[in-house]
């Protein structure tokens, strides 16, 4: 619709205003894409966290990762996009925003982007960080509670720390800026975190430890959902990483190269370490391997090399394989692997900038340690991951509390036995067209 | 020998089976079925319509066990499969004639 | 393959010939992209049509949606195409167009587009609008009975209506132009008018009704699938109403805005809705509520505010749940909500315009009542959507009168309870690797 | 991240740098999403490879897609590139290449694109070559057999057959190259052709033949699975066959819309066909018809006519339903078809250049017999498929014979009866949550 | 006490449990089946090869009920279950010794 | 009349069906279901974590025949269904005291 080819050459006056716009428009379309491919990533979670949980609660836990980028969506818009990108950036204003609400005067674009194109990408990450807490809750959540906490999340929570650092806040004011290039800490694992505090409040499901406290495994119904999933994350994660660079630019092959490579990494080392420990090849493990690799390299993935985004993507392999026996140890049951997968790689993988850096950007990124760029970089990057960490775990142990005393946190154990679905949401997620239905 | 059939809460499966296993029951085999009884069903939506469904989940066990200790076992069965609440499901015992272990071709007491 | 680098810096002829060509690249590599992504769509139709029906039908209604693309790519470049976009505008030409046959000599294109960019993405259109219909005809319907809609809906019946506005039409020829950007009627009004012509022809299944006349609910085998194909359409519609401008512009970051915000609402407010109607909050409609607002936003997604696409995504998650309880008490069937999704909130859309456009392109679109721009956009809505409607209306019921009368429309009792994949297909949907199978 | 909007308009020395970069940018930013469709079609290998076997199966054959893309990723980085791309061109260079390891110093790179972009793009073939095999293998391959077979396919077999014509070598230096756009002989055939000898050297499953040495089909698990993963690859076709232009062009609308053509009417011909052979539409069979469509317009894509496209695809929709036939009557099994739709189609693509090239390009495609061109591309398009298959063959033959005789091929009678699932991995590939699972 | 087996066609279910119900019967017991009969199968078609399906989709119905009624109960499922084609099914009886309702350990009539 | 029982492995079933065809058995119902006895479970393992399976799928076949094939009838099922391996399952007999054919109402031995 709309638009017309132009017929006569332009001038050198017009070609100065032309080609700077071809820019401008290049770098609106890209994002568009890019934000097209990271909503894509929703339909990747629901997978992962639906495959690797029971029929019975199949259809709450799609619900929840659906409605999660509706409210999502909704809450970034009307609340969220202000408190990260408003207002000014200094006092206050570095560690929350305020101003262009509604994505109206004021409001904040980057580079060429406008507001509108910022809002989109930024929007699906808003969801993103929100989502992966659902799979470390599955299972056993009241639906109200958890849609209580995804609203808090989008509007509140995440938005503060995406003011610290992509927002102008503190983080990026350090003299060596934190280096989170698309979010290893500020998406992964401040869902990571909230995903802990999550599981921690909620309990382990019926039946997942043993009289003798023993963890024993509760099968996910449908690996090939789970692993369809994965696929997706990954197909979503060009867009993520690739996005993040705000505009279109040849750098983006680049960072697709490091994405790729720490994802084959992770998901080869994470089977080889199955395969190794059980003499079987674990399929849903392997999953988490190449999500691991993705998420350690999100934060490095502009300025490591290639061999660097190898050993990174490796060691998530490595990471996530002993991080789920842990957690399961201690008795807090994530069925889905999202605290080991996004909190425990997205930290690695934020320090890991802090090593394998051999990027010098001023007011970017400096030299990693092991580049020949001492600790600066190392420093900053363990002070982000800590400030990050314990916000959101401080917000959301009382986030979660207060859900608790409020509108409840956990169904009954009935429920929980017999699935949430027909509970919370009227009918079962798989109908059965059989006689005895 | 008798067979002792039971429908029982499929929660109440794992239960049962230690508690038949303690009693030193030897096999046992077992059915998804649903069962229709006084427990009544419910109504569940979708899309903003109703719909009645009563039939409802439950475990069916089959044992082949010896005249002797048939009595027993039903009262195994229905202590660890017991909760109190309505449907939790009937017990009965039919008369077997012959018993045949496939693998080996005994019969009777040995074939169980 | 086959392109080398230039060497030489270019001169300003070069440029002046560069330049533009460098646009006419990139809004031919978007279009191409758009594409995909509404070819994708067709996944999504696949699983929220499969996941809402029965899994004794899953081989049938995945096989009309998938033979449905092909057809409708193959019967569009036969015939369609040239009836949309060939031959004069005036006289008979303003109703329907012949002409550039094949894509050749004479074919039309838009803008900088080359007629194949255009022809791709007008076919993956066309095979959208004719699918609509398979999820209102499902479980019961005759293979070769919808086939047959299939070939007429993509050959003749589409490409007409898309003549009347985007093939520049009598629609579009109105003093103030009927505006409906990316098709909420061309598109998808035109498939929930004929996917309640369909609905009508073939009566209810068996058992949707009881014998007290009131609705029974039969339940979708699969709401992940259904869900997962929710996203996937949401994915879908960036490039279809981004693809929708017809070029590379930094204009799509808007129009992804107020489609993104319309989604969100539509589906937040179902799923509110739904909850206070039944005290459950039902997942199949809240996924019909994204849909709703993603139908309600494609007509006004580039001439409407934020605020605009928060009000129409939310009308229409509201008009989807009453629609859908309304076709269900007149008795006409439709297992997925197309008709409410796509007809009513088609409907609905497409006179928002009407009320909150806050565009004025000569051409193109006028302010709506609500922004001040009096009833003219609003008088030429209704005009469109009315003879739209009334079109496929008398079209459709022809249609299948013709083929109930011929083909044969509607399967025998017998197929219809045991299923239709044995019987249309051969084998069932889902195999089974049991021993008794 | 990192990039300001320029201010000041660019002078004309600025806009002679700037132009020629904003080629470069779009080339790489283009190529960075055909990328990210090309890795997503591994999701449809997934599905559709999942959806044709049996359940008992699906955590192993998704598993053998999934790793298979990161042994892809990983073993291309480290040798298989460098071998497809590097070093010299001449003497053993014009069969077997070596330099520019890991992406380093030398590192080949093609027109715009830069090394890393480049690399991406090709790695992602890479993993598709190797996981068409995956399907011919399915229900009964040792987990180990494939991985190692996956690794010296990504690594060596597969870069060879690049080097030989996109790395510059021999069939490249015919005096008529050989013309294989995307790869209906390099990537399809490729891993047709080790498909081919997979399967005779696996021998068809327990229960594919009856006692009267008639096939038995054994039905896929999942239909619906299977038609979106076919889609799924149709959508990323648009990747695979639009970015091996290497750059963005407006070309790219015609090469898709050939493609789309072609895979429309794959699929038509399938259905119809089958309809006549049987009485009844195969479905799984309707989808190998679009996918035989796919492979056979890919090489011709960017050289034959719409109409040449229309008739490559529907031959291909006949060829494939009598050479699945015919494999399942010389006893070859092959579960998927992937011999068929890889192998066979991709031959008669590859040979159909000849035949139906409209395009005369110096260094890349002549004219075929049909539009007047001669023999001379027909010629060199036999000499490539030849060449390409013979040494696929022999290679593939002596490698699972290696395997075979080392790690070992085929599982036991137990495993393969009881599935391999749980033998191979530890657990179904659908756990249940029923009480008695 | 009577056990009564019948095997019918799944889609009459709805329609014998109807006729139960307004035969005083109060519970019932349904499990998915295939059966083999001379109802026979049929070929199906995949991917153009062909296999045979001669296990069919049926219902077992097991109720437990008075020696009393068990004729009554037989004549109402042969009623109620009955098309008149081929493959409707069989019903029959067996005896049983013994009734435990689990829930409250009530035997013989006041189990059922 | 009696009721054969049977409990086999599941990719016996096959064999049994043809065994049983062959010795004019005109029908069987056929039932997926589980089994607990002395084959004992194995350990998965799942994302590092191991548990317990215990019950083996298996498949049981209801025949019901005259009293005089009886004995002939389990012959049959226990050749045709034995491997030799732990888990072969069994065969048991009970008495059926009516058979009613739904479609004809015919009773006895016409009825099967
Ligand atoms: N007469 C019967 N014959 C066979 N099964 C029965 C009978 N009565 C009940 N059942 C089975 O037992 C289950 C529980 O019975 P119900 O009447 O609901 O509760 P309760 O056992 O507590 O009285 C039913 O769902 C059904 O499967
Ligand atoms: N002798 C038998 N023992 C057990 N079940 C039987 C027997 N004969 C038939 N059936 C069951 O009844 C069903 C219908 O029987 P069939 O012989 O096909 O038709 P009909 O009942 O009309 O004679 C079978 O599919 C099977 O499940
Ligand atoms: N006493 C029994 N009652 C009912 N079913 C039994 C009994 N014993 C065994 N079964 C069934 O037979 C199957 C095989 O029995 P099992 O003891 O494992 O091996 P075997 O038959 O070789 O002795 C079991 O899985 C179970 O389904």
């Amino acid at each position: 619709m709309a638009r017309a080819a132009e017929d006569a050459p332009p001038s050198l006056e017009d070609l100065q205003s032309l080609v700077p716009g071809l820019q401008v428009t290049l770098d609106n379309v890209f994002i568009l894409v890019a934000t097209a491919l990271v909503i894509f990533m929703h339909a990747g979670f629901v997978l992962v966290e639906a495959g690797l949980t029971r029929a019975k609660n199949a259809g709450n836990i799609v619900m929840k990762n659906f409605v999660n980028v509706a409210i999502g969506i909704v809450a970034f818009y009307l609340v969220g996009y202000a408190i990260a990108f408003g207002g000014v950036f200094d006092g206050l204003g570095a560690y929350i925003g305020g101003g262009g609400w509604l994505i109206g005067d004021g409001a904040f674009a980057y580079g060429n982007l406008t507001p509108f194109t910022f809002f989109i990408f930024q929007a699906a990450f808003a969801a993103t960080a929100a989502t992966i807490v659902s799979g470390a809750m599955a299972e056993r959540t009241k639906f109200i509670g958890y849609v209580t906490y995804a609203v808090v999340m989008t509007a509140v929570i995440y938005p503060i720390v995406v003011r610290w650092q992509w927002g102008g806040g503190w983080l990026y004011q350090l003299s060596t800026p934190f280096h989170d290039f698309a979010g290893s800490t500020i998406v992964h694992m401040t869902g990571g975190v909230a995903a802990f505090a999550a599981a921690r409040a909620l309990g382990p499901r019926i039946g997942r430890y043993g009289a003798d406290g023993k963890p024993r495994a509760i099968p996910g119904h449908s690996i090939p959902f789970a692993i369809i999933g994965c696929l997706i994350l990954f197909v979503g994660w060009f867009g993520f990483n690739g996005g993040s660079w705000l505009g279109a630019d040849p750098i983006v092959g680049r960072i697709a190269t490091t994405t790729m490579i720490a994802a084959g990494a992770g998901a080869v080392v994470a089977a080889l370490l199955t395969k190794l420990q059980s003499g079987k090849t674990d399929v849903a493990m392997t999953g988490n391997g190449l999500l691991a690799g993705l998420v350690g390299i999100t934060a490095g993935c502009f300025a490591v090399t290639t061999v660097g985004s190898l050993i990174i993507g490796a060691v998530s392999g490595v990471l996530v394989v002993y991080a789920v026996a842990f957690f399961d140890k201690i008795k807090v049951d994530d069925p889905v692997g999202a605290i080991s997968v996004h909190g425990v790689c997205g930290v690695f993988g934020t320090i890991a900038v802090g090593l394998f850096s051999n990027e010098e950007v001023e007011g970017v990124v400096a030299k990693g340690l092991f580049y020949g760029g001492g600790t600066d970089q190392l420093v900053s990057q363990i002070i982000g991951v800590v400030a990050v960490a314990a916000f959101v775990l401080v917000a959301s142990v009382i986030l979660f509390a207060v859900i608790k005393a409020t509108v409840g946190l956990r169904v009954s154990e009935q429920e929980e036995r017999e699935g949430l679905d027909v509970h919370e949401h009227g009918s079962p997620g798989y109908g059965s067209d059989r006689a005895l239905a | 020998m008798k067979l002792i059939t039971a429908i029982i809460k499929p929660f109440k499966l794992d239960d049962v089976k230690d508690a038949l296993k303690a009693a030193n029951v030897t096999g046992i085999t077992v059915t998804e079925v649903r069962g229709f009884g006084r427990q009544g069903g419910h109504v569940e939506t979708y899309r903003g319509a109703e719909y009645k469904v009563d039939l409802i989940p439950k475990v069916r066990l089959e044992l082949v066990v010896e005249d002797t200790v048939a009595d027993r076992v039903v009262e195994v069965i229905v202590k660890s499969a017991g909760t109190g609440k309505i449907g939790d499901g009937k017990v009965w015992i039919t008369d077997v004639s012959r018993v045949v272990r496939i693998r080996t071709g005994e019969e009777g007491r040995d074939a169980i």
